[in-house]
């Protein structure tokens, strides 16, 4: 099950051109630099954009030489760039007006989406008396209030604040792990590719410029991603035991084990774990007497510069990759060759669902 | 050279242009010098209303004797200048040949949809038509079946243009210094209608209104006026 | 005061105008939706042909009408051929003549007040699952009310104080075809004065109260709107 | 053919259709303005009054006014007091008239037209630093621009086809108040149906031209608008 | 030299109410949740929202009782929420708006807008004819080009990728340091706020919570902006030597010295530097054979709780504060104790400016 899509829209002076599968299961990232063609990707995919092309999602072609399925049609919810509130609609009437037309009679993603977007004190409004990101929760809550099959969202969090990305996050996730929706995802932000993303799409200049499995293409030394402040990789764990004393949570994984702070996690629970390339240091022997809990034993597996001063450093954990971002002084003192066997101080690790 | 500026009823309006021409020019062989008359074509009801209202006519030609008569009474016209210039005549006509019979028994046949006639509240045509159709004891079985212009042109229109099979129309529509209309006509006798009177007065004195007014009641004209299909006072 | 005639010629006016109305809002909607959304080429030749009878005067635009109405005219075979009757001084007519006449003044407020929607409202009711048709009415519709207001509010003034060319195609017939307007213009013609008066005096103060409360309900929604 | 008289009322009417469009837009479009942004209570009846002229047939429009403007009338005296001579079958008449009668086909379209700005782009504009009349000629009538072309063809349109109006206040003198709508009336009733044709023909043909030039601009210009 | 304001302005369900000043000199954050007022407050600034208050700015009186200065003889430039640019103009008619009607001749400001904003391929489009990103880009360029005496800016990056916020927020820095232009700037983002921000104004609920110098709201325990992921210090600095053989600079401040790789910087400048809370480890000895450069003497000042599992440790070193986040386990292995003197192991330092 997935999309298969091959699509050509042109502007004035732009083309996009790609060629693509994408996975149904679970959440695909769009990235890419501003101009890229994030949106035209997104708005030929809801049949916004007329295009010569072929588009099939799962058994059902959307788009080919002769056929053209209206939007309508498609059971997508679409979040725009911007939040396009309809102004003759209270919010109420905004959020209940793709329910309406849908055929579930079920209101309880509607009624959560609006508790989870904080949004039911605004209900009565009128659309236009709203802040921006009041504007934006409320256009979040629409497109899911259709139950589509498919969720497209372009940047929906760019206008929120740190408090409400937390909350919102989750419910994105819940929506692909529980209602099995799957969801098309266009961000500028690497924390919520990495948060979010199963599989992750590099576009630039209406082209594809890499796409896959996202820790796999969040730990590729040769794409863009990898380096800068927020290089980070992904591991794929599972909850352990829980420490009631220190209120730990460890998390088991290929390579050992992590502990973290407590979430409201069971055991056995999968989990996404992150890991920020300066946040791991690197080490000859194991020390003891530090803040650090946790320390890993891990192999060199690759070396790559980070301009001038500083290195990138592939690491086999076990199965599993991580990077490291050191200054070039510090790899020359710890004598860093692909292959050396040395341990990893994890500072910080963020447990993402 | 000077002007003259003459309210003319619309159905008399075609005639006195040709009665105009000639005055000019001979006012021109005359007195060495080109006199204009600037005619002004419209319904009685609002060349009265104007006039009452300061519009600047020399003359007004009305197209009955009431509206002449009224602006007499009100001190807007020159006293003793109101006078009859013709005599409008009433016909049956329709532009189908050999439709209307030459006694006008077509009237109670009754195998039309619509006979127009122009409002008899306006227009003194649609009265004299009133009249008629009264004195033949139809009007209270014909009223279902009127159509009304608002004026006499607009009656015609109605007919010519097939709307209605036929209506009452003046002769001097279908009867015109160079031609006459196709088509079937009953001239409607004198002997059930009043001759429509057309009135003219004086509004505001001068020599050239004057002379205009004694042309138009010369010969000359005259001969104009009735072969143009009305009668003469 | 009101004689019967007058009071006949008062409904058959403000069946006149209604029925006018919504069959210009019914042809008028659709047309200047299609308007404000092509890009045919040859867009400009329609508008100008809807905008057109404006520059005739009534009176003589009626005359064509009659013509064309007329036993021998084109549009009076038509409605021969299907009605058994030419259309000429029937209600029918009347309502043609006033269509034709006020189209411009419909079509041309409610193809600003669709274009100015632009089409993010509509792409956006798309994806929410609504047809064309849904979307239309739901969306496009609501957010050209201000539009409709005037289309229907220059639309119905023009029909009752239209007259030229129901003048000419009407024939007056009372109960049939003689409106208010006529009806005001006979009183004028006639030197009734007083009658003429009372009529317009009625008319205009009828009509304003009806546009004050149109106006005040369209603004009151339009609250609704406001903002960015 | 086209007579002296004819040419004469050809001149006479583009005259009156183009400075009434001017001063019509010049007076609606600060009306149309204020109504679009004034939270005014009393607002809807100044719109009702606005549109009311319309319900009036315009010849009986044209009566109240000639009573008005006429050698008795209020307005009449007054401007018989400026200019020495009364309002009613001058061309300044004509032009008061035309502008009364056509009020609502300027400011109407205009309103609409501002209220779908909002208030955003004025504001935006203050923040660079433009004075309200600055932005309000450099942002809001340029993005208001089809409802200025409504609003000129409507406007311009109608009085061309005016006609009861003109007749009843202008005294249709040659040359001085005589129209083309008039001209080409007179040439019906006076059943010279071959110049009625030509002139109603060529006026048409004329006005078709102009219009689709007009709405052809229009949409060029309009390439610069569109998106969301 | 500043803005005094005392504002109240009521929405039907919201007023705002500020008494504030606010300094002139450089970059005033206000940040805050969604819905707490902040463009309600930029608006009242702007004069685009009326209210009854007093309102100074510098010497001249904005508003008070009697007096209202109309917003566009503010002098100010506004970059909107949404981008809001003219649609009847052409992108170089939109930015060149706002400098026909300054007084000023000098076009540099606008064109080194329009290069560091990439935005001079698009001068020739039409409004609608661009991506959201660069709309928002145009509309920043658009707002300088007036030459203002002070620039208001509601979220101006959030629509920005990170390659752009990058070049965008030097350039900021920029317009204050050499323009001397003040920025009073809305953002969600804790990042931006520690980039740029030298004053904080915090609002919540239409009031002002707290505002003061940014690098002591940063580490007030008391306030939420030190909770979270992205708590963080901010210590003041200047440039010392330079590593040629390792590409590393050398920083010196009041506690010691941090070593940094190499950024464009002589001896002597003045900079900011940010340490996350998350990147501060602790150790009782000063440890050797590690990745991390930056280990410095620091002593206990207070402690907080930081969730269950995790305290977050404020650290003097020299004059400065740092934040230190670390699980309650490692703090009582450390015994942790306000006064105790240990190490902080500085994985990572952020050079702003
Ligand atoms: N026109 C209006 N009418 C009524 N309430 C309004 C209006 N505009 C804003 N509000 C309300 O005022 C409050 C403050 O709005 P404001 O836009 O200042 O928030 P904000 O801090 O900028 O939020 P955001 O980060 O989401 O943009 C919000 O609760 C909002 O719902
Ligand atoms: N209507 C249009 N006409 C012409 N060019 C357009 C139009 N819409 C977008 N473009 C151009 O197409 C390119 C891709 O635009 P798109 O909106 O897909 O970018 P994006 O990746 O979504 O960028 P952002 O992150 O800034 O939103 C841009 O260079 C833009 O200028
Ligand atoms: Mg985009
Ligand atoms: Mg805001």
């Amino acid at each position: 099950m997935g999309i298969e899509c091959r699509l050509k829209t042109t502007h004035s002076n732009f083309s996009l051109d790609v060629d693509l599968s994408i996975s149904l299961k679970g959440i695909t990232a769009i990235f890419g630099p501003s101009g890229s063609g994030k949106t035209t990707l997104l708005r030929a995919l809801a049949g916004l954009e007329k295009n010569n092309g072929y588009l099939k999602v799962g058994d059902a072609i959307w788009e080919s030489e002769k056929h053209f399925l209206p939007t309508h049609l498609r059971s997508i919810g679409y979040v725009f760039q911007e939040p396009s509130l309809f102004q003759h609609l209270s919010v109420r009437g905004n959020i209940e007006y793709g329910y309406k037309r849908s055929k579930i009679s079920d209101q309880s993603v509607m009624e959560k989406a609006i508790e989870l977007l904080q949004i039911d004190h605004l209900l009565n409004r009128k659309a236009a008396e709203l802040s921006g990101g009041e504007r934006q929760r409320v256009a979040i809550a629409r497109a899911l209030s259709s139950a589509p099959k498919i969720l497209l969202m372009d940047e929906p969090l760019a206008s929120l604040g740190e408090k409400h990305k937390k909350e919102i996050l989750p419910f994105l996730e819940l929506l692909h792990t529980e209602l099995d929706i799957p969801i098309i995802y266009v961000t500028h932000s690497v924390d919520e590719v990495a948060y979010l993303a199963d599989q992750l799409i590099l576009l630039d200049g209406g082209k594809v410029s890499a796409s896959g499995e996202i820790a796999e293409m969040l730990t590729r030394l040769d794409l863009t991603l990898s380096h800068g402040e927020r290089a980070a990789s992904l591991i794929q764990a599972i909850v352990g035991e829980y420490d009631e004393n220190y209120k730990l949570t460890y998390i088991d994984f290929s390579g050992g084990r992590f502990t973290v702070p407590r979430k409201q996690l069971s055991k056995g629970d999968r989990v996404r774990i992150r890991i920020e390339a300066r946040d791991v240091s690197l080490t000859i022997h194991q020390q003891s007497e530090t803040s650090i809990l946790n320390i890993l034993p891990v192999i060199v597996d690759e070396i790559a510069d980070e301009g001038d001063a500083q290195v990138l450093v592939k690491l086999r954990v076990g199965n599993d990759l991580l990077l490291s971002c050191i200054t070039r002084k510090s790899a020359q003192q710890l004598d860093l060759k692909v292959g050396k066997k040395l341990y990893a101080q994890i500072k910080s690790v963020a447990l993402l669902s | 050279a000077d002007e003259l500026r003459v309210a003319v009823a619309s159905n008399f309006y075609s005639t006195i242009k040709v009665i105009a021409e000639h005055f000019e020019l001979k006012t021109v062989s005359s007195s060495g010098q080109q006199h204009k008359v600037i005619l002004i074509p419209g319904s009685s009801g609002k060349h009265y209303a104007q006039i009452i209202n300061g519009a600047p006519f020399d003359i007004f030609f009305s197209a009955d004797t009431e509206r002449a008569r009224l602006l007499e009474q009100e001190g807007k016209v020159d006293s003793g200048t109101r006078f009859t210039y013709a005599l409008g005549k009433l016909v049956l006509w329709s532009p189908i040949d050999n439709y209307v019979d030459l006694q006008g028994k077509v009237l109670s046949k009754k195998d039309f949809r619509y006979l127009a006639i122009a409002n008899p509240k306006l227009a003194p045509y649609g009265k004299s038509a009133e009249e008629v159709l009264k004195s033949l004891k139809i009007w209270a079985s014909l009223k279902g079946r009127l159509v009304r212009g608002e004026n006499i042109a607009q009656t015609f229109q109605f007919v010519s243009s097939g709307n209605a099979k036929l209506g009452f129309v003046a002769y001097s529509q279908i009867r015109t210094p160079d031609h006459t209309t196709g088509g079937s006509f009953w001239e409607v006798p004198q002997s059930i209608y009043r001759p429509i009177e057309q009135q003219a007065v004086l509004l505001k004195d001068s020599a050239l209104a004057r002379e205009f007014l004694s042309f138009v009641k010369s010969d000359e004209s005259l001969s104009i006026i009735y072969e143009s299909g009305y009668g003469l006072p | 005061m009101l004689n019967e005639f007058d009071l006949n010629a008062l409904i058959v006016t403000l069946k006149l105008a209604a029925i006018s109305t919504v069959i210009l809002l019914l042809f008028g909607t659709p047309l200047a939706w299609w308007l404000s959304r092509t890009r045919w080429k040859l867009k400009a030749l329609l508008e100008a042909l809807i905008a057109l009878p404006l520059v005739l005067p009534p009176t003589v635009l009626g005359f064509y009408l009659l013509i064309a109405l007329g036993s021998n005219g084109p549009l009076g075979e038509i409605s021969q051929w299907i009605s058994g009757q030419p259309l000429a001084f029937t209600f029918a007519g009347l309502v043609v003549g006033s269509v034709i006449y006020s189209l411009p003044f419909v079509v041309q407020p409610l193809q600003n007040a669709f274009s100015s929607i632009g089409s993010r409202p509509m792409e956006v009711a798309a994806t929410l699952g609504a047809t064309p048709v849904d979307r239309f009415l739901t969306v496009a519709v609501p957010l050209a009310r201000t539009g409709f207001v005037t289309a229907a509010v220059l639309g119905f003034a023009h029909t009752i104080g239209e007259f030229g060319v129901v003048l000419m195609i009407g024939g007056n017939i009372p109960g049939e075809t003689q409106v208010l307007s006529i009806a005001i213009y006979d009183h004028v013609e006639a030197l009734e004065y007083g009658n003429a008066h009372w009529l317009a005096g009625g008319l205009l103060l009828a009509s304003f109260i009806t546009l004050v409360v149109v106006y005040s309900l369209n603004r009151r929604f339009s609250l609704f709107k406001g903002g960015d």
